[in-house]
């Protein structure tokens, strides 16, 4: 499995004109989980959106990633106005179209069976969360950005979850991952605090 | 009366008494809709300056009359609802605002098929008119408003406010709308008023307003009936009577 | 309990006072959103003479109009979002929430927007009344009318947003459910403006004006309350 | 019967065309009008005897299963 | 990688398919909604002749400038929202990071929201035209003017809301850009249509509108898939 | 204390057709601390808000709150065109005019210290949160409504939270709150679970 999946060097990160990352160096290969931790205000989030790819200004330093990955962030990236069904089939991920019956499974998997055809806007939080994540059980991407993907989740949701991560870990995937509660029953590889930075 | 505004409140006493009431006048409204329109198709004579186009008028003033009664019975029941808090108020409310918006947008319809024989134009900005075509934008925007809602219980006191508002509005609308055709009245001939109504053409004319009215009430308990058993479902003499409907 | 008698101590002036720096903060924060019902205004003001050739005695007879019916679009496009922001971020929960009556609290928001609104159309409309070569003796009339109408359309309008606030797509519904409310505020407004033109007096209408604004103000925020607790429920 | 011939009652002096759409198109929307309701009573039952069905299933596993 | 060949793979027509088929259910949620772009054009036309006269004498000369008004206005509510919600959700972040050029992906967002407003108005505008008194040779010119100016419309404001997108409604100074740039487009189309009522050729404001829709068509696309990189990084 | 801060007996609520809460009873006196767990969709938030007051129609049974409340909820209620310091100074709550010197000790409390003139919508997610919940530090309510106030958090933040509940209950206050992790340094007077319901 070669090159990384991702890789940064000497990265440095200034936002609001504060150097929030200095000389950050990373290397995610497959079947690897890192954890980035961090008080609130460290980084975490802007640190994920440069390794994305997301925001392509304002970081100096060498970066090169999986030329397509899949990101999941703070907020839910699901439609009000659509049911979790339409939100998981015209997602804008560009992975083409998934079957219906996939959906329907992906939905099940995040306990939302039933629910498929209710409008998002009446799912309660952590609905509309799970909704999110059952991208998860539909994606063919290898390497997972996942900033607190636990947010909202009850016990249940954050055991599925965790499962998930060790079956994409052992398939060959990557996950970098933030998160501000230890992670429960899988241990993450690499564990990065940028407090410190 | 108190007790007779509880019954009203009470769906079964209002669903059981609204179908026997049903049961005879719908009939009713049917036989006398289908007398009038006939009489006023084929059997009255023509009016001497307009032809046979005046026939129209038979639907035309009834559809256009009930319209606008329909609207503050939708009002009333809005206003009731939101006061005194019963639910059967609402739910008349909500039953009342499609039927109106079909009638109103016959009125318009016919009345603008009326117009193009007899001045040649399909729309005028008449003050009549004008109002008329404002009355069908507050129906539509009773029935848009309950649909945008996911909640229906809220989307109904939503609607309420929003009638009970169009009510104080109507009056004032009307007289603005009046005066301001007034200002510019047009060269052209004075459209209604002065339309001569022939005796021979009132009683057939008459028994149409009856019979839409008729029509109206009939409808509006028909779509009632339907939301008071949906709203119902968790009671037991709904439960019941979806045992026996099998 | 101390919380609620303290909650009540307050005096409602300050309240008030506070919300309304609030309101104006918030409008001084995008400066463009408020400039745009004026760019609009402009933009479409260009347009008439375009229909009609720029002819002062062509234009002259429909300026009243041109100018009262797109001071009501500018008006409509933005008291849509009156309290669409204070409700997804749950601003408007606390609102509803404070011991206050909501009848007063909403008064603030009422007065900034006509402030933001009206009360700059108003201001500018000498301008635009010029450049559509209204004759000068309109103008007066114009800009108080304007400045009337203004406050109905905005009491009447923040009912509209209030009965969609909670709906996440209110952008055109609640042009139906406010327009048909708006049409005898349009009616007198140019009524009065042409009146003066045509050197009667414009009092009639102003006064009628004035008496639609102050039913509006007596009876308004009370609709708009309740329909701010309905809307907030959805 | 005022017309003597059918041809005449269709034509109506030419206001034919006017008259005959006018009723028509009435017709029509009070149909729908009078139609409506009662087709939505029909699915409504159906939909509230499906429901309580379920209901009532799930009620006796409850009952059956402690 | 595989994932990476993988998510080429799918051929973009589907994709864009997929995107448009998005773009019409959220802008068509419900079937009330269907007709509420309608409603939106008809009552604000209802505005004109109340405002300027009920008859046909008083009205023709602005029937052009009114529908395009009207044209602009229901642009203007729409577009600034074409991707906010997006933004604010996240899914754009989905969008810049799927594999296939962010310049066709756009493309789907342009045509619905076309659709939605322009292409609407443009079919009904024959009715509305009627109900102004405008002058039946400027019909057809009207509608094909429409359709044109919606498109130019359309890209010009999506290229606004794009720059906006990630300034949450702060200081939008780009509107001020953007908005000029509406104001050929009007020009154009009203001129047309009075030109075809005058009895003149309307072909040269035609052609000058086709211009406009294929130079910004061409090269829209390509801005707004920038400002939506800058915007998103905000 | 005589009389209870809140007091519900016999709620029902539906929602969507769905009976969520059936025959709840519950009474918070003052110095009491409820906690209210449950899965996602069990019930919880639209609870809080007929609690609250917030909700007032699709229930039934009695209910009755002291005349004043804090209520936090899911979303942040903060203004991301002003800077923290004038969203708690612009605060809606009716509780009147903050002086600048406590709007800058709450700041400073949740560790925002710095932070007080910064837009908001430059903050982080967690930041966000501790703009609003400064709120606690500087209210004069005595019985609080919080819906998942952790989200977002660090540990730090955390524990800062958990230490300003305790000082308000010590202070005859109450609270009631949901909350997916279990607390850390307090225990709470009552525990409910809905998922069972
Ligand atoms: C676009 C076309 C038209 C519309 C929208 C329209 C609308 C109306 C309305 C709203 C009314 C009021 C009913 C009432 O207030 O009691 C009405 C009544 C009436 N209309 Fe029309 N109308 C139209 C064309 C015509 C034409 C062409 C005629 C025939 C000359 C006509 C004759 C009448 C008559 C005789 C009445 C009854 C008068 C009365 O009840 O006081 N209408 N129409
Ligand atoms: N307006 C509404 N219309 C219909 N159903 C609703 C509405 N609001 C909430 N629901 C339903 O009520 C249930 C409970 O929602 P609620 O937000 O209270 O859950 P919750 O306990 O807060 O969950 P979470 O832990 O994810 O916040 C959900 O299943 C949701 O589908
Ligand atoms: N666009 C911006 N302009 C100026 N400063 C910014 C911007 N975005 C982020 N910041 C600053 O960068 C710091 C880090 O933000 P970030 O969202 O990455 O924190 P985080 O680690 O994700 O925190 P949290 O745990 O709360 O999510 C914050 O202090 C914030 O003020
Ligand atoms: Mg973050
Ligand atoms: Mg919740």
């Amino acid at each position: 499995m070669g090159e990384p999946f991702l890789e940064t060097v000497d990265l440095n990160i200034e936002r609001g004109g504060r150097q929030l990352i200095r000389d950050f160096s990373l290397r995610v290969n497959s079947g690897q989980l890192v954890q980035i931790r961090g008080s609130n205000g460290a980084g975490k989030t802007t640190l994920l959106r440069v390794l994305g790819g997301l925001s392509r200004f304002g970081f100096t330093g060498s970066l090169h990633q999986s030329e397509s990955l899949l990101f999941i962030g703070h907020q839910s990236a699901v439609k009000a106005l659509l049911t979790p069904r339409e939100n998981l089939l015209f997602h804008l991920t560009g992975e083409g179209v998934h079957r219906g019956i996939d959906i329907e499974r992906a939905l099940a998997s995040v306990g939302l069976y039933g629910f498929e055809d209710v409008p998002s806007s009446q799912l309660s939080a952590g609905q509309q969360r799970r909704v999110n994540l059952a991208r998860l059980f539909l994606t063919r991407q290898t390497l997972w950005l996942l900033d607190e993907p636990f947010t909202a989740l009850d016990q249940a949701g954050v055991l599925l979850l965790e499962d998930r991560f060790r079956a994409h870990l052992q398939s060959g995937g990557a996950i970098l991952m933030t998160s501000h509660q230890p992670l429960q029953t899988i241990q993450p590889d690499v564990e990065l605090d940028l407090s410190g930075l | 009366m108190w007790s007779f505004f509880h019954k009203l409140g009470s769906p079964p006493w209002l669903f059981r008494i609204s179908g026997s009431l049903l049961r005879w006048l719908a009939p009713l409204a049917f036989i006398a809709l289908l007398i009038g329109l006939s009489w006023g198709l084929l059997f009255t004579s023509p009016d001497f300056r307009q032809g046979n186009s005046y026939r129209i008028m038979f639907i035309h003033v009834p559809t256009a009359v009930v319209a606008l009664a329909g609207y503050y019975v939708m009002a009333v029941a809005g206003a009731v609802s939101l006061i005194w808090r019963i639910k059967m108020a609402e739910v008349a409310m909500l039953a009342a605002a499609p039927v109106g918006a079909a009638l109103t947008f016959l009125a318009l319809v016919t009345g603008s098929i009326w117009g193009r024989p007899t001045w040649g134009t399909w729309w005028v900005w008449d003050a009549r008119i004008t109002s008329m075509l404002i009355l069908l934008f507050l129906y539509v925007g009773v029935i848009a408003l309950y649909e945008a809602y996911d909640n229906k219980a809220s989307g109904a006191r939503a609607c309420a406010v929003l009638a009970l508002v169009g009510t104080v509005n109507i009056p004032i609308i009307y007289k603005s709308v009046d005066w301001w055709y007034s200002l510019h009245q047009p060269a052209s001939i004075k459209f209604f008023g002065d339309t001569s109504i022939h005796s021979s053409m009132l009683y057939p004319l008459f028994l149409c307003i009856a019979a839409f009215y008729a029509l109206y009430t009939c409808a509006l308990l028909a779509n009632m009936r339907v939301e008071i058993i949906a709203r119902e479902r968790r009671t037991k003499w709904v439960q019941r009577l979806v045992g026996e409907a099998v | 309990m101390s919380s609620g008698q303290q909650g009540n101590d307050v005096s409602l002036a300050t309240l008030l006072l506070l919300i309304l720096r609030r309101q104006l903060l918030l409008s001084l924060r995008r400066p463009v959103e408020v400039a745009q019902p004026l760019l609009f205004f402009s933009l479409v003001l260009l347009m008439f003479p375009l229909g009609i050739g720029p002819t002062a005695e062509r234009l002259a007879p429909f300026a009243a109009g041109a100018l009262w019916i797109v001071a009501l679009l500018a008006n409509l496009l933005a008291v849509e979002g009156i309290f669409r922001s204070d409700f997804e971020d749950g601003s408007l929960d606390q609102l509803l929430l404070s011991p206050q009556p909501i009848y007063f609290l909403i008064m603030p928001y009422l007065f900034a927007h006509w402030l933001s609104t009206g009360g700059l159309l108003a201001l500018c409309s000498p301008i635009f009344a010029y450049g559509l070569a209204l004759n000068s003796a309109g103008t007066p009339v114009l800009m108080a009318s304007l400045l009337l109408g203004a406050g109905v359309m905005t009491i009447v309008g923040a009912l509209g947003a209030a009965l969609t606030v909670g709906l996440n797509r209110g952008g055109m519904l609640i042009t139906l459910l406010i327009m048909p409310l708006y049409v005898p505020v349009l009616i007198f407004g140019v009524a009065g403006v042409n009146a003066a033109i045509a050197g009667q007096s414009a009092v009639p209408f102003l006064s009628l004006l004035a008496g639609l604004f102050f039913a509006a103000l007596a009876l308004g925020p009370l609709a708009i309350g309740a329909a701010l607790r309905i809307g907030a429920d959805n | 019967m005022y017309f003597e011939s059918l041809n005449a009652a269709l034509s109506m002096g030419g206001h034919g065309t006017y008259v005959w759409t006018a009723y028509g198109i009435t017709v029509l929307v009070l149909l729908l009008l009078v139609v409506t309701p009662y087709r939505k009573k029909r699915r409504l039952l159906r939909e509230l005897r499906g429901e309580y069905r379920r209901e009532s299933a799930q009620q006796d596993a409850a009952q059956s299963g402690p």
